[in-house]
Formats: structure tokens, C-alpha cells, sequence
């Protein structure tokens, strides 16, 4: 799947919720779904905070599912870009001390995702990538 | 952030299909306590308030279950 | 936002989930959502079915909120197109009366929306755009 939205705050509980009911299909546990979404929500809200700040921009949101219960979402936008990624992801690097953001949010994907790669390019826009594995469960019928 | 894992884990290995009724049931239960309350129908916002949970949250529990009211009956009048 | 889909039938519960997701930033009751939800999932399931038959193709749904409290929504195709778009939206007319096909797709579509727009080119593909006004709450401050 494929989702296109504006960067608007607004949209981001929707954008969370879009990768939930995409996921579901699975039928992760609740943790799994819960980290997945917190993931998705920290890389939209770099995508609306820090790639088009005061501007609406395009955010796609690509979904994909692998043979093996492997999910792969992608957070994509148009923004101005990462100078530096390898910095970026540090846990408390920030670059909007002021705004009450933590520099948590790239360690908070890498910690609730199995594999994360950023690409960015100054001026072009960012590509957040992760993957996780969905624990296959033992039997159908264990439902607690 | 281990702090947060650790919450998360504590909390539900239950799987989401299951949590996604438990949270829908709730919802129709305070609906129709609203209703009987203020004879009209609560909004979304009224209802994910009371779950503490998103409009958007709401929306996806509560296409887990079959909702309970006819939708082909006005059709086939 | 715009969503594109390839027209499998599990994709549609998720493409019903995220119109409702998508339409709940406007408060509406359970009943308005659950109408929109039936319209979407008709529409969805005619691109799957007639659409593309026994082929996956492309199904594309975009959603427009105006400020009125209306919403937009178009469920787009590339498929095989309908050849009397009139004829198809007659009550009980079907294609596929072997299939359990009630024919009754398009009336769903027309009774839980305010506006139904059908355009379509045979071997083009199908354009299914609906409209329907939220109710707007007495008041913000009624919050009980
Ligand atoms: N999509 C993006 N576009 C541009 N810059 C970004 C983007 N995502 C992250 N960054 C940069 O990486 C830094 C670290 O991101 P993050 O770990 O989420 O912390 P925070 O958002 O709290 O600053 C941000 O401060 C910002 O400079
Ligand atoms: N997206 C579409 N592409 C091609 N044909 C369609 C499409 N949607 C509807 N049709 C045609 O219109 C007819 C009526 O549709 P509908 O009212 O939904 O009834 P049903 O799906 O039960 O046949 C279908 O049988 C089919 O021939
Ligand atoms: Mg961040
Ligand atoms: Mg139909």
C-alpha cells in the first residue's frame, strides 16, 4: 500500500492508525502493533516538524509485506533534509532543542523496529525505512 | 527507553484482534449509556475521550466487530 | 490524502478502515462513519470483482474534506471499465448474478451518501466519486 498525505499535524493520528490497519492483517500482539505505530509516529512527525517546518509538504507512507510475517514501512518526504544522518541518529542529538524535542525519536524507531536505514539528501528529502519481523504465532487458536 | 519497552511489554501480548473487540465492545456500551442519557448520538470525540484512546483508534476497533444496526434493511424497503 | 492499493480483497478492510480513520478528524457519529464505511467498501469491491476480475491491478482512493464538513471520496480504477454506466446503476442490475452479486452495490453507494458521481471508459477504468456532509455539531462546548 501506498499513502499520500499533507504534513499536517492533524494527520498524523491518521497516518498511525493507516499503518495499524495495514499491519493488523498479521495479527501482531498488541505490543508489536503499538511499537510499529510509535515508530511511524516519530518518523511522520520529523517528516512534518523538521523536513518542511513552517511548510505543507507531501508525505508517502509505503507499506509492504514479506512472505516470512516481515513488515517494511516506509516514511518518505520532500523536505530539506538530513546534513548529516549518522549524527542525526544519535540518541538526544537535536537540532530543535527549543521545540521540547527529546533527540529520541530516530533511537526510539531503531529500539521498537528490527531494522532501520535512513537515505537523505540536503535540499531533496528523506527516506525512513524499517522493518520488523511479526512473531508467527504457534497455533491459531491461542488467542490470550 | 528500555523504561518504555518494559511498559509496553508489561502491558498486552494479547493480540490485537482481540484488543481491537474488547475496546469496540466498550465503545458500543458507552453509547448506548449516552444515548439514554442525552437522547442523541455521541460523536466519535465523545466516545475516544471516555476510552482515552483517538477518534482514529476508535474507528479501527470498531471496524473489528459487526456493528449492530442493519445497514441493508433501508435499501430493501 | 490519497491511498493506492492493489485490488486484493484482504485490502479492503484496510482500505474501509483508513476512509473511516480518515473521516474521523471530523467527528461524526458511529452511524455516519459505518455509512461511509458501507459506501467505500461497495465501491472497493467493484474495482476487485468487475474491475479487474481475475487480475491484481492498481485501485486508488483519495479523500478531500471541504469546509463545509463535507467529504470527498473517489475509489478509482484502471480496469475494464462499464459499458452503460446508467444501466449498472440500476437497482439489482449485475454482471454477475452467478457470483451471489445482489446488484445492489451502486443503491448502497447512492442511499448512505449524499452524492454519487460515476464516470467510466470501457478498457479505461472507473471513477467512483462520493460526497456527503457531515452533521455539524450543535455545539463544541456540548461535550457531555
Ligand atoms: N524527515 C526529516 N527531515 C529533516 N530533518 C530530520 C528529519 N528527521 C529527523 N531530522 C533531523 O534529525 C534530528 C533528530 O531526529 P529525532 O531523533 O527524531 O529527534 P527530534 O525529532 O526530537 O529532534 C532532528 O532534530 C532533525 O534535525
Ligand atoms: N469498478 C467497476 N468496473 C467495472 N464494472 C463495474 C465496476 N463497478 C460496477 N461495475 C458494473 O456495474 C454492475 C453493478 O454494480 P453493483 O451495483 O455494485 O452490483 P454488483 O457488484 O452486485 O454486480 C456490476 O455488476 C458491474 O457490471
Ligand atoms: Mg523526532
Ligand atoms: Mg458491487
Amino acid at each position: 500500500m501506498e499513502l499520500k498525505i499533507p504534513s499536517k499535524s492533524q494527520n498524523e493520528a491518521f497516518a498511525r492508525v493507516a499503518v495499524a490497519a495495514f499491519v493488523a492483517q498479521l495479527d501482531p500482539t498488541l505490543d508489536e502493533v503499538t511499537e510499529i505505530k510509535t515508530a511511524v509516529s516519530e518518523a511522520v512527525t520529523n517528516s512534518i516538524i523538521h523536513a518542511y517546518e513552517d511548510k505543507i509538504g507531501e508525505i508517502i507512507i509505503k507499506g509492504k509485506i514479506y512472505e516470512n510475517y516481515v513488515v517494511e514501512i516506509e516514511v518518505i518526504d520532500f523536505g530539506k533534509g538530513i546534513e548529516d544522518v549518522e549524527l542525526a541518529r544519535q540518541p538526544l542529538f537535536t537540532t530543535k532543542p527549543d521545540q521540547e524535542r527529546s533527540g529520541m525519536g530516530f533511537t526510539v524507531m531503531e529500539t521498537f523496529m528490527d531494522k532501520l536505514e535512513v537515505t537523505s539528501e540536503v535540499g531533496r528529502g528523506t527516506c525512513v525505512r524499517m522493518f520488523k519481523a511479526i512473531k508467527k504465532r504457534k497455533s491459531e487458536g491461542a488467542e490470550n | 527507553i528500555g523504561e518504555i519497552r518494559r511498559y509496553l511489554r508489561d502491558n498486552n501480548s494479547m493480540r490485537i484482534s482481540r484488543s481491537l473487540k474488547d475496546t469496540a465492545y466498550k465503545a458500543l456500551k458507552i453509547k448506548e449509556k449516552y444515548i439514554n442519557k442525552n437522547h442523541r448520538e455521541p460523536t466519535l470525540e465523545e466516545i475516544a475521550k471516555e476510552l482515552s484512546i483517538t477518534k482514529e483508534e476508535l474507528v479501527f476497533a470498531l471496524d473489528s466487530i459487526q456493528e449492530p444496526i442493519s445497514l441493508y434493511e433501508p435499501v430493501f424497503q
